[in-house]
């Protein structure tokens, strides 16, 4: 085992004996249930450093990089945490390419749990691109001023979203408190319970200093994101996919029906097949994403990657979701077995920043741009 | 009184549809979930006031006594109108049932409170280990004197919150040599001491489903129908064609009406990748409503269906599952958003109608046990 | 039962009797290796009066329909028949639609088994609109002269073409004899082993009654015949996936492994049982195209029926023979097998007249135009 | 003699790979069907002069002696150039079970011939009512003091009108108690009295595989490999890592080249229901390939594989299957038409790509095997 394989695995280890402690499935059905999210829980994990991990050291981080963020994410969805830690990442991953103080300081409030980030980049449900943006930024007496809207920002509960907007034609980031003037939130809840925002920018009014970066900087942090949480998504929906793997095998080897257990029914081993092949699947799809990161891929050869991982994740982990209540039987479409939360934050995750069949097309797109 | 068995079946269709029309309560209309009694106690009671509760009964017992094939006209003009349905177990087993094996006694006791919903019945079939495997069931019922003493539990008893009455099948010979011998049908009241009722929340958050639980529970001797140890035998006897609505097509159609409504208000059509699966949704609906017809006309022309019309099952509620897949897929960014999402003036609720599909392929004989039914018993392949 | 269906019900006895006599798999094969069509079955079946079916009485017919004609398709596909009878009915379908001489004796010359006829309406294999015309005819001195070109004509050894072109920008029909001067043929063999032509029309020279009808009296007739031929199609397949249903259920039903018949897997039960399925959603289909017929339905209504049939057989059709192969295990690899001579037939009647994708496509089309 | 284990994989791999480009011929690359000993006769020759027909076999036997990291890549090579097969089953199963379990005398004997091609071996396992049950096997082999007599029948024979000699296991105790016992490992000359071999036509018009019928085959005593009656346990003592080469990606890669040649020239790709349904293959592919590396890279650091590599084939062969059923509804209204459909300046054979698919979810193990095999072995789920 080389050194970054070793270090992996401890960090893996270290989410896993977290998750001894909090139970992940009684923290997303209190999500579910309107009881907002555990600080206990939260707290836990600053202290783990699992918001550090995306965070430089000398803004208290731990200077990881996505492949150790993608084995965190990956062990969260095991354990099935509803907790925002990928969403927050991508932000993370966005602001830790832009070298300034504003940035250093607030990735150092996220590595500490403090501060929650969110990136809010996107204006429509149904445009994914990033350089497409209408919000603007127009410069005022000391200041700058934004207006516009944004959506699906996660979580909606952010302290600072990290907001992109065009100053003379120039895509900007800009970094908004949350309680900035100007700014009006409205949440949409998700099917798992979390909050999304909306943000109306009427006017909002910031320092300049509050702009991080423009130009091609700007997006290519905004890509560098998106990409990320592209990958960590992926990588949640890995683990959430072999949790309900894990589930619905033992169920079925020690449920009975008509006096042995219903794994003994050549229609469900088959079908329990099908899963496994889903899930080394997803696998596979997820190592190569990584790898890019490792390898430093950038631009499009990044996203080539990021959209294939999620594409692929995003159906499949559906489709064992879905399996899953369905070879539970009737118990599994109730909110006593654990597969429906699984099922629930699935479907939240691989609709967030574009679902399979918009991550297709664009790996297509790409693939045929590159070729 | 009107011969509605006289009437040619477009006359009589039209008179329920425009009876509909001015009757039924619109905010009522293509529920997105099981309504509760209290929701829709009014629009019954109007119904029963007219004699129309009961609308398959001989009209000896208070019924309508209508013909098989105006019953199915009676039902598909409900289900277009999109009426919500009623707790109707009464009506449909505990009537029947009662009229075919009750006694004299039974008869005028129960049928006049189905008939005026003064009593709500409710279904005691499953339970929490036996499945697919009814017959399994371990829900005992012993002989006391003058009265059985029930032990046990049901479970995914429809709406038991809203019952007055619960039917069950319980174990009285547990001696007897095959697990499907030795059943008895009994009738309980609910507010025997001794029942507990608990709902069971499913992953949409609603409570359709009960779990009731029997603690040394009384039930008088003469609640107990038909010959004792025969239950099983009776139950059987009781699936007409009932069987036909679990293929019936009304749900696909609904369902892919409301992707439609989402898909044209968000120009989805216009992408030809979109307008592939949906068109090959549309004609698995199409082709499924053809295939439903012809049954139907089997059951119009007094014919009992045989195994064969659980094909028509599997295939309804897998394209239902397919329609609300690609619902999901259709909301793109917003698939995980619940409540509805913006479509035009409207709103659709896609992941309601996903939520919806889960479990048709499980309720009502999962479809996994309708392929073996249909293997053994249509294809006949050797096991 | 009423007269009709018993009628139907003779007819059906009938060919099902002239199958037991004649082995429609043995001349199958005997197509695929090259050795042509089997002129005595070819007679037999004239003498049945099968190609008299779509033909007027006063013209040596049956004076039948389209529903007959479905029964003769269906039974015939049930013993894989490979002679190009359903290729035949949609020529004589759009030629009924002529009240004219020539229609009615090149007609009369089809139902006595005396002349083939063919439709050569087609000019690109992706192009199947037929209101889309390029071929010409010019009038010229006591005639008329065709060029242009057309593909995908069945049967390639038909003694007459009923070929459409644009006589001064209108459509019209034209019965094109395989001699006539300046008409150059090209076959293209089918993977049954069928011979289908494409058409070179180099100036054929032809008498000016060789034009059939012009206007929309032509392009109703071609759009009869091609939606004659989609339900007749989806007959032939109805009855092609039926025998395959049956060749694989008794297969599952006789055939030994690990001691067991192999129908005794329940993997294997539920694949049988989704054939079922697809075999009756296929019978479902094409009784609605029947019923257009019927009832006498006309244009886009017709054409919707049709597209539907096709759609569903083609399809489904594929998907059984597909399976039955593959349940068959290695020997339904083999020539020796029946299923694979069924697949054969199976993928050239669901590619005729446009495949499935197509036709949902038209379908699709059709049905936002009516809404 | 250059020792290839010593240089690093990139340079044995640039190796191999500019040998083939400098020395195979063009015409042979990336055959549609399973070629015949004569048309590859000439390059097999010339690779056996050069010393390279056993890569695997140790350097003492006059095989190359590769380590398993540099097989994997000298096979990689091959596929990833189009070569053809060789009829290879001497190299990969005589030989290795000979040098394993062989006597010096049958080493000697037949060892040389398989290097120089002299003798052509063809397999003998699969029986007409074995199936995926080769357990079961029938043809027997009777002691007849100096000789065995073998009677019986084999078949799914890879083209064995092209070989010398077969490699049988035949039944020689019927009465040992499991039928997996009682079964030997024999060498037979296909030029012996008795023999009769019948080419197996398939439904694409080729002869790839034979039936093979023995009537009273007289085989010597010492063609009888290892010890009498351990024939199955043999046999399963040679499967390597042969068994990750059935789910290797290449041909459904070569597959998509095909289909994507057609579609570009054809300009599917701007529809974009077609590009959507191609993008879902060339991802299914592609992490295919990926998952493939991953197992490679387990055998390239000296791991044997369990049963888990069963899932690449389950995958490959499928995912090849859909390919093929894409490829034949792109070609439209010519999706009948047999040979090649014209695609630029191209001609594109979809149909035998088709056909070409249709048998590898059965060979090698069926999918409904492989899928019982990881039910079993690797979900472990109680039966």
């Amino acid at each position: 085992m080389t050194d970054r394989q070793e270090e992996r695995r401890m960090l893996a280890d270290s989410v896993a004996g977290f998750a001894r402690q909090y139970d992940g499935i009684a923290r997303a059905r209190g999500l579910s249930d309107g009881a907002g999210l555990d600080p206990e829980a939260w707290a836990a994990m600053a202290d783990l450093g699992l918001m550090g991990i995306l965070v430089p050291e000398e803004a208290g981080g731990l200077g990881l990089g996505i492949p150790e963020m993608a084995v965190v994410a990956e062990e969260l969805g095991r354990n099935c945490a509803p907790e925002p830690l990928v969403a927050q990442a991508a932000a993370q991953a966005a602001l830790a390419q832009v070298d300034s103080k504003p940035a250093k300081e607030c990735l150092a409030g996220t590595a500490d749990g403090s501060t929650r980030l969110a990136l809010a980049w996107q204006e429509k449900a149904d445009q994914l691109n990033p350089a497409v943006i209408t919000s603007r930024a127009d410069a005022v007496d000391g200041g700058v001023r934004l207006s516009g809207s944004k959506c699906l920002a996660l979580p909606a509960d952010a302290d600072l979203f990290l907001v992109s907007a065009l100053d003379n034609g120039v895509p900007a980031l800009f970094l908004v408190p949350r309680d900035a003037a100007g700014l009006e939130l409205q949440s949409q809840r998700q099917v798992d319970g979390a909050e999304t925002a909306s943000l109306n920018l009427n006017g909002v009014q910031l320092p300049a200093e509050a702009c991080l970066c423009t130009g091609d900087a700007a997006l290519q942090a905004l890509n560098t994101g998106i990409s990320a949480g592209l990958t960590l998504a992926s990588a949640e929906l890995l683990g959430l996919a072999d949790r309900l793997y894990t589930l619905t095998t033992d169920y079925l080897a020690t449920r009975k029906q008509f006096g042995v257990p219903i794994s003994s029914f050549q229609v469900l081993r088959h079908r329990a097949v099908n899963l496994y092949i889903q899930r080394e699947l997803m696998r596979a799809a997820l190592n190569q994403a990584v790898r890019a990161f490792e390898q430093g891929a950038t631009g499009e050869a990044l996203q080539r990657a990021a959209s294939r991982a999620k594409a692929r994740a995003g159906d499949a982990a559906q489709l064992i979701a879905r399996e899953s209540v369905q070879l539970h039987g009737a118990i599994g479409f109730t909110e006593e077995a654990d597969v429906g939360v699984h099922l629930r934050r699935v479907l939240a995750l691989s609709a967030w920043l574009g679902n399979a069949g918009w991550h297709r097309r664009r790996y297509r797109t790409l693939s045929r741009q590159a070729a | 009184m009107t011969d509605w068995n006289a009437m040619s079946d477009e006359e009589f269709r039209a008179e329920i549809r425009s009876f509909l029309q001015q009757n039924y309560p619109d905010h009522l209309r293509y529920p997105s979930r099981r309504v509760r009694w209290h929701e829709v106690r009014e629009w019954y009671l109007m119904q029963a006031e007219r004699g129309w509760t009961a609308p398959g009964w001989p009209a000896e017992y208070g019924g309508v006594g209508l013909s098989p094939s105006k019953q199915l006209i009676f039902i598909e003009e409900q289900e277009r109108y999109g009426v919500a349905r009623a707790p109707d177990q009464g009506v449909v087993m505990v009537g029947p049932l009662l009229i075919r094996y009750g006694t004299e006694e039974q008869k005028k006791h129960y049928l006049p409170k189905i008939l005026s919903w003064e009593n709500i019945w409710v279904q005691g079939y499953s339970e929490p280990n036996s499945g697919s495997d009814l017959a399994s069931l371990r829900t005992e019922a012993v002989d006391a004197g003058d009265h059985w003493v029930v032990n046990g539990q049901k479970t995914w008893t429809t709406l038991a919150q809203d019952g007055t009455h619960i039917f069950l099948l319980a174990r009285t010979d547990p001696k007897a040599e095959r697990k499907q011998q030795g059943i008895s049908f009994l009738l309980v009241d609910l507010n025997t001491p001794g029942i507990t009722i608990r709902p069971i929340r499913n992953i949409a958050g609603h409570e359709e489903f009960c779990e009731v639980f029997f603690d040394n529970v009384k039930v008088p001797k003469n609640d107990l129908v038909g010959e004792p140890n025969q239950g099983w035998t009776m139950a059987k006897a009781l699936l007409g064609f009932e069987r036909l609505f679990l293929g019936s097509p009304k749900q696909s159609q609904n369902a892919l009406g409301r992707l439609d409504a989402f898909a044209t208000a968000r120009g989805l059509h216009d992408d030809p990748a979109f307008a592939d699966q949906f068109a090959r949704l549309e004609l698995d609906v199409a082709d499924l409503a053809e295939a439903y017809e012809a049954f139907a006309d089997r059951v119009r022309a007094g014919e009992a269906l045989g195994a064969d019309v659980s094909w028509l099952k599997v295939w309804a509620t897998e394209t239902f599952d397919r329609i609300a897949a690609l619902s999901v897929q259709a909301a793109g960014a917003e698939g995980g958003i619940s409540g509805g999402l913006a479509a035009g003036d409207e709103s659709v609720d896609l992941l309601s109608l996903y939520f919806g599909a889960l479990p048709t392929t499980i309720y009502g004989g999962s479809n996994e046990i309708q392929r073996n039914i249909l293997a053994k018993q249509v294809l006949r392949l050797p096991e």
